[in-house]
Order: C-alpha cells, then structure tokens, then sequence
C-alpha cells in the first residue's frame, strides 16, 4: 500500500510542526503578498509518525542490501560498511557545520579531509587530489574536463583544438562514453582481445593527433589485469593523448599497483566502493580524482591546503585554472568523513590487505564455478577482484538466459551479479564477492548456482518463472517504460 | 584483519581450491616492474575504539554554532525518525535497484518521492534524484537545451539574482558543449529581475533561468517572467527551494502554463547541513520532456501474476543503455537522501511544511526588524523574500565575522566577493529552528560589537 | 543458522579489540597468577563484523514489532515509541555519565530526573514518587514493601504483625500474588461480579485485622472501571488495610482521574506502558511508585530533590525509614529519560487526549466486534483502554479456541490480542488498541477477525494449522519443556 | 496532536458507530466526584524540535568526563553496531515473545545469548536477565534457599568484599522472606576473604556469596572458598564481572565441583554507563537447579512442520502460571540490554573480550604504578586484581574529588562511607578505553591538586 493510500485529509504530526504558526494554507498569515502564494495543497502524505515509521520500515525489509544478503554485484564492490563510520560520521558537531562556516570554525573538519587528500595520495600515486566529485561519473566528468583544459591551454595558451577524440574500450561503463560526451568529444571504441585485454593493434591505428585522451579502467570491467598498459601508456602519450584512470575497480590492486605508476595522467576513485560508504539504494557516492604533476593547475574546487597546522579552504578564487567547482559545495562531506574513518580503520596494511582478499575470493569462486562446468568468460586469466561466466550455453541448450539466472538467485537469497555488463560477453554474470565475505557464503552461492544449473536441465519453465519468494514475482519493464505511470494519481 | 573473514586454515583451503601456493601469485599478472611497495602515507590502522575518540575530538572542534547562514543550506529540524529509518541497514547498505523484485523498498519509496516532488512543483514527473542543487540546475540547463527543438543557438539567460555558485556549477559542466550563458543584471532596490530590464527582442533563447525565492531571498516575478520566457520562444527553468513550495506558487502555476522545467536543492527536506553534503538535486518536469530527463526514474507495472510493483524505467534515455548518447553521465546519485527526504515529508505532511516554511519566514522577518532596530545595519533590498534577506552593517563584514564566529554565532554568509556593489554585505537566515532570544542574541551582538570596534 | 555455526576458529574481529594485546588464553601476558585464570576458551562467536551485523540484522526482521504491525497486547500497551525518545536518550551526555558522578557532574540528568517526579505527581495525585523500580513487577514490591514498613511502624514502632494478608482480586496480574509472597504476605483471592467489578460482598467477609492491604488496578485487567472504588478504599481502609494501585492500566484514566484521588496509598507506574517507552523485546521497563503522605518516609531511594536550583541525590543515608535501594543505582536512568522526554512532548493536554483516545479507539473496536457476532465478556460496560472477547462458542461449537484465533492473526499480518488472561474469561482475548493506531488500522483487524470466524466455520482445521506465512508454522512448546534444549551444544 | 491519528472525522464517525455522543461519554462510569480537573503540574507540550534543543542542553551539561570510576559500572568501547542494531524497530519495540511464531527474531537471539553465557560462566544454563546485578543477586540468594533443600535455616554468609550496593539490594529484596545474612570480614592486608578466618564450623548454611574481582577488584581464593562451602552444605553463589570471565576461571571451575549459581552485572558487555541503566543481570547455574531459576528461559524445539524454532519454556515458573507460588515475580526483564549484549559478543569475540580484559587489567597497573610514583597515594591491598584497585590518598578524598571534577577527570569512587576503615580510600579503575596520556594525566594532576591543597 502507498503512503497516499494511508493518507487522511486533515490528520497532522504535531510533534513535528513549529508551534505557534498558522496552518492554513489559504491565509495570509505572512505579509506576502497572495500573488505569490500557492492556493493548493500538495500531495504529500498525511499520516502520523507512527504511521510514518511503520510503512517505511517494513518497506526497508523489501529490499536485499549488503547487510542482509551477499551482494556480489560485479563492477559495485559490495563490501561491508563499517557501521561506526555512520555514527561517527553523523556526530552533531560534524552535522551541524554550515558549509559556509569560516575556517576558524572548520577546523576539525578541514582536518579530516586534508588527511584523506593525503591518503588518497599515497593510494594511486597521483601527485595532488580534490575531493570534491559527487559520483565515479562526476569525477570521470572532473577528469575528462581537466584534459580538455590540458589541451586548451598547450600551445601557449592557444590551445590544441584537433584533439576531439577520447578513446574507450569496448568493455567500459557506460558513464566513460557518456563523460566524453558531455565535454563534447567523440567516442572512439577500441576493441578487446580474446584475452580480455585492448587490442594493442586497434589502438596503435586509433590514435593520432585527434586523440585528446583514452579511458582505462585496470583491471578492466572484464576482471583481468590490463597486462600491457605501460604499452598502451606509451602509445598514447606518444600520440600526444593523456590516459584516464576510471577507479572503479582499485579495490582489486589497493597497495599492490598505483594507477600513478601506470602513466595515468588523471584517476576518478570511488569512496562508496573502494573505500565502502554507503551505496545507499543508489547512492549517495563520492568520486575524488587525482592528477599527475601537469594536471594539478586544472583540478576542481574546493580543495583544502595545510599552512603552519591550519586548514584552509581553495577556492577558484586562488586557483585561475582550475576547471571549477562541480556542486554548490564541497561535494558529498559526509560521505567523504565516513571514507576517511575507514581508510583510518584498516590503515596502510589493512589497504593492501583488501586487495588480497578481495582477489582470493574472486579466483576462488571462479575456480569453484569453473570445475562445476560453468564457462568463464577468460578462463586463461587470473581473476581480478572479479570475473565472468558466460551462460550463452545455458541460454542455447535450455533456453534459460543469464536474466532467469539472476531472478533464480533471489530465491536463494543471493543478489544477482551484475548482468549483460560488459556488453561484449554474450550471457554475461560479472560476479564480485569483495574481500568480506567468508568462504561459507561463497561456496553457498556457488552451491545455489549449480542448484539452478540442474533446473534448467529438468524444469526450464521453473527458473524462467523466477523469482517466487520475493514480495512481487518477475515484473514485466516493457508494460512500465510502455504504459508509463510515474506518480501516484489518487 | 579488520573486516576481512578468513582464517589462516581458510586461506589455506581456498588457495589450494585454486591452485596456487600464494595469494601473492594472484597478482603475478601485473608486471613486475609496476609492483608497488606497499603504503607509505596512510597511517597505520587503528580499533573502532581509538578512531571514535579521535573523530569525537574532531567534531567536538567545530562545535555546534548557532547558525544564521543560509544561502543554499538550512538549518531545519529534522526528526529523529527521519534518519533512524534512512540508516537502516535495507535502505543503507543496498545499491541501485538493478533487481527490481528485490529492491521493492526502495522502488517504492522512490515512487512516492515522484509523487510528492511532482506534486509539490506542480509538474507532471520527477526522477529520482540528482548531486545537488547546483549541478541540477547545470543538467536543467542541458535538457533544456535538448527539449526546445525549436532553439538552435544553445543560449540560456541567466539572472544574477541566481546563486552564484550554481551559476558557476552551471557553467563548468555546460562549457563543454558550447553552451553561452548571457547574464540579466537586477534591480538594486527590489534585489529581483525587473521585467522592465528585460530585453525587447532578445532573439533566439533555449532557457530562461528564474530562482525563487532567488540567492538574496527575494521573491521574483514569476508570472511575468515565465510568460515573457514563453512569448520569446524559451523554456523556462524554475530553481526552487522545496521548503518554499509549501507556501509559494509551485512552478506548475506560473504565468499562464507554468514553467517547464523545476530543479533545485533537497538539502532542506531532511538532510542536515553537514559541511555541504551529502544533500541531492531535485529535477521534475513537463510530460513530454520525460525522456530528455537526467537520472532514474521509477515507473508502476505488475508482476507475471498481475500484482502491482515498481521497476526503473525509461533505462533507454541512461549511459549503461546509451552510452555516449545518454542524456547524462550520472549513474550513482544521492538514493539516500531522497529516502531521507521522502520519509521527512511524510513526517511533517503538507501542514507541517507550511509551517516551517512560515515559521522561517517570520523568524527571518523578526531578525531583520531586530537587526534595522540596533540602528548598525539596515535591509537591502524593499521586495517581499522568503526567509533570507541581505543586510548591510556598518562594519567590516570580515571583522563582524570574526567577532561573531568567536562566540560561536555565524552571523550568515558573505557575499561581497559575487556582489562587490552590494558593500559590506551579509545574507542572514533564520529558520524555523531559531528562537527569539536567538534573534535577540544575535541583534544585541551586533549592537556590542559594532560598539566596541568602532570605539576601537 | 545460529552464529554459532557461522563461526570458525580463529575469526578474530580487529577493529572491535584493543591494540597491542596478546590474545593467547594461555599465555600469561599478565602478572596474574595462573591458579585464578581460565584454560578454555568460552563458546562466543568467532564471526566477522559483518556476518554479526548480518546475522542479527535478519533476525530482527522475524519479529513482529509495533514499527511493524498492530500489536494489541492486551494489558501491554503496545503504542508508538517516538524515535526521539530513543535518539535524545542516547546523546553521549547523557550515555557517558557514571552513575556515581557528584552532583556537580550531573546537573543535567537530575534536572530531567527531577522534573519527572514532578510530572509523575501530578499524573498520578500521589504525594511523592521515587523513580528507581526496574519494571512494573519491581515497583509492586517496592509497594507492598513499603505497605509491610508501614504497619511495622505502627504502635510506636512495636510494628502489627496480625497483617499478614494481601487481598487481591481473581482477575489481578500474576505479578500481584507474587508479589505479596516476596513480600512474605499470604494472598487471598476476592471474586469478581458478573460486571466485572470486586464482589464487594466478599471483600467485606474477607478484611479484618489480617489484612495488610488489598492490590487493584483500576481500570483493572478486565478492561472496566471499578465503578466503587471509594467504598472498596473506604473498606479497606476501616479495617485498617493499605490499597495498592497496579498502574499498568493508566494509559486509560491519565488526566481523567488519579489514583491519589480513588483512595489509594501507594502506585506503581509502568514507564513502558503508559509512557510508551520500548518494551524492547522483553524490557527494559521502568516502575516508579508514588504514594500518599504516610508512606513518603518509606519511598526507595535514591530519588532526587531540589535545593535552591540544585539538584541532589538522595539515598539511604538521609531516609533511615526507607526500604532502601532496589538497583545497584538508580534504576533504569535511560527508560526515565525517554519517558520524561515522552511526557514533555505530550504535555498536559496530551496526555488527557491520550485517555480519551486510547479509550475511543477500545470502545469502536468492542462495537465493531459486537456488532459482527463476536462474544463480549462484559457486554453492558463501556470499554476502558481495552476490552475482552471471550471465544468459547467457537471453541465449543468449532473446537477452534483463542489460540487458535491468535495463530490465524499472524498470518493475517496482526500481532495477536493478549490470550488465556485473565484466567476466569474462558477462551480470552484481552484487545488494547491504544491511541496511536488509525480507524484504518482497527477496521483491518476487525476484517481479519470475521475472516477467521468464517474459515472456523467453513474450515477449522485451516485455522488451527495457523500460522502458515511466519518463519516457522505453530512451535511444540510440550518438546521444549520436555526436551529441555536451553544451549547451543555444538 | 502529536502521536494521536484520528481526524475529527474519525472521531465523528467512530463515535457514531460506538452510539454515544463525545468522548467525553466514554468515561461516564468514573464516578463524578472522582474525575479530575486535567493537570497541572505537567508542562505544556512542545515539538520534537524543542525538546531536542532542551535535551541538548541538559547533556552537554554534564559534559563527557574522563571516566576513573567503575564500581559496578565500567566504561568500555562499544561496536557501533551494537546499538545500531539493537535499536532498530523490530528489536525496540517488540515485546516479550508470548507469540513465538511472531518472536523468532528476539527468541533465537535469546537462546544465542544462554549458550554463550552458560559457556562464560561455566554453567548449564543461563536464564533470558534479570533486572541488574545487584537484584541478581537477590534472586540468586532466593534461589538457593530454594535450591539447597538440605538447608532450613535460610543463612547466607555474604562476605564483605561483595559490592555494599548489592548487599543492601539483597537485604532489601529478600528479608521479608525472613532471611539472614551474615557477614565475614575480610583481610585488611589482601583485601580478600581470607580463608583461614573463615568459621571451622559454621552450622547450617543455605549458601556462601563470592565475589570474583570482589568489590575493591581483589581476586578471592575462590578454589578453597568453594570447596569449603560445599564441604558445609552450603551452594556457592558466584558474584562475577563478565568481562573478567575471558581472563579469569569460570564459576563452573572453581574448587572441586565449581559454584552452583552464577551472576552478575551484565553492563560491561555492550552497555553504555548511562547514570546506572539500563543494564541487564544474568544469572547461569547448574541444570539440576533450572526450575527454581527465575525469569524467563528459552528453549529450542520444533514446529508443526518439524522445522527448528524458539520457544519460551518452562513458564510453570513464572508468575503469569504460577502466580503466588512463582520462582520471582519478575515479568518485565532488560530483552533490550541482552539483545545489546549478544551483539557485543559476537562482535568482540572470545579473542577480542580477552583483550578487552588484559587491556583493562594492564591499564589499571599502570594508573596504580602512576599513582604510587606520584607519593602522593599508595595502594591499599597487595593482593592480585582484575582491573580496580583501592588506592588511599594523601588528601581528602572530597577534596581531591572537587578538585579533579572541576577539570573534568572523576578520579574514581569514593568508599569511605562502606569502609570507614579504610580512610581516605578511591576505588579506581582504568578499563581498555584510557591511553596512557589519560592515565598520565591524572597521576599528574592528582600530585599537582595534592601540592596546592597542601601548601594551600
Ligand atoms: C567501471 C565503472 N566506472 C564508473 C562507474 C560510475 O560511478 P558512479 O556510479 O559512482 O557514478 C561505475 C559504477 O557504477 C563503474 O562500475
Ligand atoms: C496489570 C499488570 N500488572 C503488572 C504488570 C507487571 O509489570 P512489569 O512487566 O513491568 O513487571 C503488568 C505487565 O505485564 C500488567 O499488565
């Protein structure tokens, strides 16, 4: 039942109201003046708290979530949130700081987030780091912005106008075309090898004066290791391009390899991944880049500078160059704090450490998969902190599709993996277990999938009618995106 | 190991499953000469028990001032229930409903948040949110610049009266794609846009921009400024406070057809100031720009036996479906705000928003008689606002500031450095959370140290 | 899976253990001499912080709760707990403070300890309340204790040792007869009329010089006024008897009419009913006594008194008379701070329209019932706060009896009314709506109600199935008693 | 009106459907003369926003002190995921599990909490809490004059070591029953019972109290005290602090045939001090005592379908069956705090509790070492502790208190009042939470205040 359904007109939360004020929304109980007043009453729900608070936690129980179920949804690293990282993030003396407050009253936030500047640092290698980027794409955005303006300002300041190309893989997200498009540069795709990796061939004959920049992710969404990257570095630095560091997937090399030592000129991170903040049903996330010697003139703002053991703030005001600031204020604060009180929990070794593990579970899992006759996407590679089967034989034989799969799975009580990304493996289940799972989940899982695999051999129609635990069976997306109801009419 | 699960014994199991003698071999596929030694500069770990005191110490260093600054953040209440429910694990600790039979929790609750957003603007829908305030308004920008089929110069005008930082949010993500914003200066009396200064043929525009309440808390002529927009062919982009809308005319209403497309900060429906974020970005919109809109959008289906559920839709219009002819790069955005915000509106209802947003208005109202009647300061600007208003002291702005900051009162914020005309110029707030003696406090402070340093 | 199961040797949780101690069990890291150490390790969980946080999480959401369902608990008082009593209670101020900090340390605790005593007079028209009983069975023995101090005092302190008996009423709470055997008192059972009120006949045949007080609640368990409470006051105290008053039923009468005023000498409070503090699965409850003049000297301590704007903790240093403390310290300080911060957000006219609604709210549910053939236990009184359906037709004419009806419940996605008490209504459902529930709410229970009556008569067996849709069908409680299985054996 | 649903249409409707005319007709059988004229005394309600800002204020009023206390409360870090567990809705505002089928959550987690007190304290069984550790103990002494059916004088020999709050509590609760409680002194140099004192025939006695760490954190000889009181056909009732039970010899293996009773104050385990609650007492014991145990116990069995389930059992204890022939007349008990603590074991672990207890035990060395290098306070008992230990100062110990409050250090508790014999006598502690700057800090001041006091 929806909110509005319980709603009755006229029923009011007292406890919640400002005392001594008018309600009516019809009198002018202010001096402003009725042409600017609104006359209607919106839809919002009228219910009491307890009301409130009843439909909306039994709504949170309609969802999987990392703290009920294994999540290994490829490409998300759904790792454990450490639950002190939220209090402690939500202390008042940080909630209550006004953005705008001087840094004499900034202090011990401004702190903070010069320490994770710091770290973040050490992390990739990069030479300096703004914080400041929402999401994994507005930092992409950040970084391909700062490549533009590299670019712009070559030449004496006159620019380097030929450069309208940025090359991305095939297997990369969704989000590094879209940023090329957003600065207005052509996407060229270079394509990859059987091996996973780019083909080295494809990008010799792709770059050229044109070429502003390639987007990398390493490892790459394919979960293997980008073998010859310091080749491809070359090539394209050669070519007068700068390469791009789509952190999506540090948790797999964290104090094992820095994107820095690649010849990446430029790296987007992402906290609510790598550095497990919240995903919270979507976000919020936080997507800090990191820049090479030349690019540091050109990074967004706010940043926060450390003069004789005081923080202050950079703004664009100091900083000519830079390409500006991305949101009103300093970006996603309090999910930065909670980033920095994990980096502080696991410290230097505990970093690496999530790689390790985050690695062993993946090749375990693989290998589990593998022996029990599932076909991986790459089964010559290592896995990273993530892999790929591919069940287009499944799809073939039974058709039973890598969608029934994942819809089966729920009533296991697992969350699916990340489905029908890269788009380049047919059937594909990019599956990432991330470093806090116990080997009994990961061999739970691997035991529902060979489970599945026995139903489609003797009762397709059973997995192709999945999921039947849940609060709603299969939901039919083209009745949704066909017949289009967004809002509730009453 | 923090956070890790294994045992020595398990690794030793789970290596040999594999077949390798090392977890180091794992990563023999990197070269070589690109192995990092480890960490060098971040700090070495430490328990949960030593880190909650050093982070206590730290947010007890910037403590709890009493704050009159608003100027795109508020200080509103916010109920308990409010972030009790948003932090629960469910809500907390899930991604993107990619899987809709098992995200119903938060499909729904999106749905409903589509529901009051839209009904609150006045517009047909809503998605499901974006970063923030300023960089909705950049992608407002670029979907309207996709929606006027019939503009072909990409040009938006953009009022001063607009937040400054959104304005230059705005144009640092819109530069790229050849985007001129042309500026309308405003009124030095009223603070607003004088439709009178509006230009007679302003020839081909993509957007009009209007705020409103605008940056100095003023309230603009929508009705005139809307229809203007339309006459000449524009779209009109409303930037709205949310908090407002309970009491202003809702974008829906303006002029004679209303505005096309409403974006603005959510910040003040539940998500507290906490140095600036997380807060989200609201965009709602006419029917037939839905599929020019940026971000998720949640639509009602039914389930194979018929039952009513909730699924993301119009995935085709997003970067994982189009790619590089996606109407935006954003993938993750702000989820958990907007389960913030959807259950802080459930909690105050429509009355109880009302009243905040009077309260806040009378409260700002009584601050600016209490701070004229100190004879140190005076108002600005003679137009109607909402629960902002610029004043103008006798003193330094800078040297009030520290004064007032170093007894913990932030007397509002600054905006000489985008308003250099404006002289020693603050824009103040006072919201629903300030009591009078607050208002006292603060007025009689001024009167003290503009006492004691003009006497100086 | 118990956590047991997950567990494995070794796990160990870094981040929850202090730096730089050895583990080993055996090892003597201390100077502690062997003879006084453990050799076994005890059986705690050896899991991360994620499979504990995983773990408890999903149990939770086996429970009904009131943020989840209608829970009318009959004699419980199952209403909204304001999330702001929970969050306010736990502001570090008042969670770090050591119960035996001075004065001078604790201002702010005594002051909100302070004001609820007051608070807690006026509600109740006693003359003085001592906060420090645990729970409403603590604060009857703090009663009847007192009342035994009381007659020990008497004949110039040669005491009254005739009066060894509590009176208390067949319908009383099991807590009241057990009570008074704590207390060292023989219990004598009064009958209730058909009306439901004390057989006032056989009160009077049952006082005399032995009786040292008789236990009511009023509204008492069977969910109606007793309407002759001053001549039961009046009796009892002729004989020179004490009347305790069980306060688990205040909800009904706050503001409306006040214990102090029916006559009676002392009162406990349940701070977890009536003041809507969480009941927390099992407690903690709070049970404040207040009484009239003549028992002020024998109050527990500590409570807290106030001095020219000081406030100051008294114990048993300066109340020589008093029957002492109860609790190590002052009771259950974190319940009293959500109840005064629940009292404050009620106010005076709160508190009143709580009665009146909690009563509105019983009373439409009683119609409602009644109207749709349900059998009421007392169907020419007016419902109090709650009210009782007796189903033994249906237990006669379908052998499906309340147990039955309250399995049926769950299924239907209502907690189930209190069953089986008090014990002279046969087949019993004891319903308390409280006032916190919407028309909606009880129309929904009333609809489920008339359901289950249908299937009883079309299909009892379903019904005594019940439940079907919980994670677990209708539990032996003969094997657990049986078979006792009270730990995890591995 | 805040908490309350009903619009005037509800009301108008139910009334009808009741057939009365007002609420106010609804309360007709309170006899006239009884009803009230509303309150008085009581407040004026106010909003969820004002009673945060005065709930605020109250606590940073007794602003976090540097906390040397213990006593029977101790100060530990706690997981944050303790409480944010333990608060969520479906834990906090459940009631006792008379439904399990709608208990499953609360039931299992309670049996998981008596296998892994039965394992700390080396019993059977252990029951769902009492109330705290001092009334524990009052059921505990009510239990084995139950228990000990060869006893029939109903004496406790309650040594003087045990907590003087506990004592008073188990005097208070149990001497209607007509109980006696004898005390035995303790050794002024160990601060110990010392065995040798102990009566050579001590005559018909129901049981024997042992505290293990005593109250001044002593360890007893708790082998030979065992032994001894079986010898006399007296059960042993273990009074112990379950942090300690990681380090120190389970109750169950104490002496021959190890105590017969176990309890105890369960704050250390996952609950914050708040001013003395709540906080949960346990109480474990051997199987053959189950059915005198008081409180609620929970068992395992199997439902209709024979899947595994929870269940309350043996309820022909309790009062609701039993009524004035019941084991206690407990009903209500800490379900919250039990729920916290089963949290906090699993998340610290056998390990991590065993490092809470060393830590703790080696901080309080320090401070005692710090202290005595000071000269300015020396300890008063040479016997080995758990993690307190009595420290007698040069200065007053009221003086030294108000001195050190005022800087925010609550230098531990004062005992004088229960041990005048001890003079000027601080029982101290340092759990796992203080640094070593922390326990600098306080030796220092301790030496400063004494210098000022003394030359004052
Ligand atoms: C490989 C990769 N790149 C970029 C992104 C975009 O990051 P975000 O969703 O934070 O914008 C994602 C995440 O979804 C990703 O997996
Ligand atoms: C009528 C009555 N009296 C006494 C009690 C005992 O209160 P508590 O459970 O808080 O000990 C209860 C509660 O269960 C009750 O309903």
């Amino acid at each position: 039942m929806l909110i509005f359904e319980q709603s009755r007109t006229g029923r009011v939360n007292t406890a919640q109201q400002p005392a001594n004020v008018s309600s009516d929304i019809n009198t002018a109980t202010t001096d402003i003046p009725d042409e600017f007043l609104r006359t209607d009453k919106p839809l919002l729900p009228e219910v009491s708290e307890m009301q409130a608070v009843r439909h909306y936690t039994k709504l949170s129980t309609k969802n999987f979530s990392i703290d009920t179920h294994f999540y290994p949804l490829g490409s998300c690293t759904m790792k454990y949130n450490p639950r002190a990282c939220n209090t402690l993030a939500m202390l008042p003396g940080f909630l209550n700081r006004h953005p705008d407050s001087p840094a004499n009253m900034s202090q011990g936030f401004l702190a903070c987030m010069y320490d994770l500047q710091e770290i973040l640092k050490d992390v990739t290698g990069m030479k300096e780091v703004s914080l400041s980027p929402m999401a994994g794409a507005q930092g992409e955005f950040a970084g391909i912005a700062m490549i533009r303006a590299y670019h712009d300002a070559q030449n004496g300041g006159k620019g380097d106008p030929e450069r309208t190309e940025i090359l991305v893989p095939d297997a990369a997200h969704g989000t590094n075309p879209a940023t090329a498009t957003m600065c207005n540069f052509k996407v060229r795709e270079i394509p990859t090898n059987s091996d996973g990796d780019v083909d080295i061939e494809a990008l010799k004959e792709a770059v050229g004066p044109h070429t502003a920049g390639i987007m990398l992710t390493n490892p790459s969404t394919l979960g293997v290791f980008e073998r010859r990257i310091k080749e491809i570095a070359d090539i394209v630095h050669k070519a007068g391009g700068l390469l791009y560091y789509d952190g999506a997937n540090l948790n797999a090399i964290l104090g094992k390899v820095k994107p820095g030592d690649m010849g990446f000129d430029v790296i987007h991170m992402n906290l609510h991944k790598t550095f497990s903040t919240p995903h919270g049903g979507g976000g919020p996330g936080a997507g800090p880049v990191g820049v090479s010697e030349r690019l540091i003139p050109f990074l967004p703002v706010p940043m926060v500078t450390k003069v004789a053991d005081e923080y202050h703030i950079v703004t664009e005001k100091s900083n000519a160059l830079s390409i500006g600031r991305l949101s009103a204020f300093m970006g996603n604060a309090g999910v930065l704090l909670r980033a920095y009180i994990y980096a502080r929990l696991l410290g230097r070794d505990g970093m690496t450490r999530v790689a390790e593990y985050a690695t062993l579970n993946a090749n375990y899992m693989m290998k589990k998969l593998e022996k029990a006759g599932f076909e991986l996407a790459f089964p010559n590679r290592k896995a990273t902190h993530e892999f790929i089967v591919t069940l287009k034989k499944q799809a073939k034989e039974h058709n039973v599709n890598a969608m029934d799969f994942a819809k089966r799975l729920l009533d296991y009580g697992y969350h699916a993996p990340t489905t029908y990304f890269p788009l380049l493996v047919p059937e594909c289940f990019l599956i990432e277990p991330t470093e806090t799972e116990t080997q009994d989940e990961l061999d739970g899982f691997i035991a529902a999938m060979i489970k599945i695999q026995k139903e489609a051999e003797t009762d397709a129609e059973k997995v192709k009618g999945a999921p039947y635990t849940l609060p709603v069976r299969r939901l039919d997306d083209v009745k949704a995106a066909k017949e289009l109801d967004l809002t509730w009419k009453g | 190991m923090p956070f890790i699960p294994h045992t020595e014994e398990d690794v030793k199991s789970m290596l040999a499953a594999i077949g390798v003698e090392s977890i180091e071999n794992l990563f023999d596929e990197i070269p070589a000469e690109l192995r990092a030694e480890g960490l060098t500069k971040v700090p070495e770990g430490v328990s949960e028990m030593e880190i909650a005191r050093i982070m206590h110490g730290h947010a007890e260093q910037d403590s709890r001032a009493l704050c009159f600054a608003g100027a795109g953040a508020y200080e509103h209440h916010i109920p308990a229930a409010v972030w009790e429910i948003t932090t629960r694990g469910e809500f907390y600790s899930a991604y993107t409903p990619y899987q809709a039979e098992a995200s119903q929790g938060t499909l729904q609750l999106l749905y409903e948040y589509q529901t009051m957003m839209a009904s609150l603007t006045g517009m047909d829908i809503s998605n499901a949110s974006l970063y923030d305030g300023a960089s909705a308004l950049a992608e407002a920008v670029l979907m309207a610049i996709r929606a006027n089929r019939k503009s072909k110069l990409k040009r938006i005008l953009m009022p001063r009266t607009v937040n400054p930082k959104y304005r230059k949010v705005a144009h640092n993500i819109c530069k790229g794609q050849g985007i001129t914003f042309e500026e309308l200066d405003f009124d030095l009396e009223g603070g607003h846009i004088n439709p009178g200064s509006l230009p007679k043929d302003p020839g081909d525009i993509a957007a009009l921009v209007i705020p409103q309440p605008n940056y100095f808390g003023v309230l603009e002529d929508i009705d005139v400024l809307t229809d203007w927009a339309h006459e000449h062919g524009a779209l009109v982009i409303a930037v709205v406070n949310p908090t407002s809308l309970a009491l202003l005319k809702a974008p829906g209403s303006w002029g004679e057809i209303g505005a096309d497309i409403t974006c603005g900060e959510g910040q003040p429906l539940g998500a507290p100031l906490s140095s600036g974020g997380p807060y989200f970005g609201f965009m709602a919109c006419r029917e037939k720009y839905v599929r020019q809109m940026p971000g998720r959008i949640i639509g009602r289906t039914v389930d194979l036996d018929g039952k009513e559920g909730f699924t993301l839709t119009l995935q085709a219009r997003e970067q994982h479906i189009r790619r590089s002819k996606a109407t935006s790069n954003i993938c993750t955005n702000q989820g958990l705000l907007v389960t913030a915000a959807t259950i802080y509106m459930s909690l105050v209802g429509p009355d109880g928003l009302s009243k905040v947003a009077k309260a806040s208005h009378t409260n700002t109202e009584n601050l600016v008689k209490k701070l004229e009647d100190t004879g140190n300061t005076r108002r600005l600007f003679n137009r109607p606002f909402f629960h902002e208003s610029v004043m103008q002291f006798d003193l330094q702005t800078d040297e009030l500031m520290k004064a007032m900051s170093a007894r913990s009162i932030l007397p509002g914020v600054i905006i000489s450095d985008d308003y250099p005309e404006l002289g020693n110029a603050i824009l103040v707030c006072a919201t629903e959370t300030k009591t009078e003696a607050d208002i006292e406090m603060y007025s009689d402070l001024v009167a003290k140290i503009t006492k004691d340093l003009q006497s100086a």
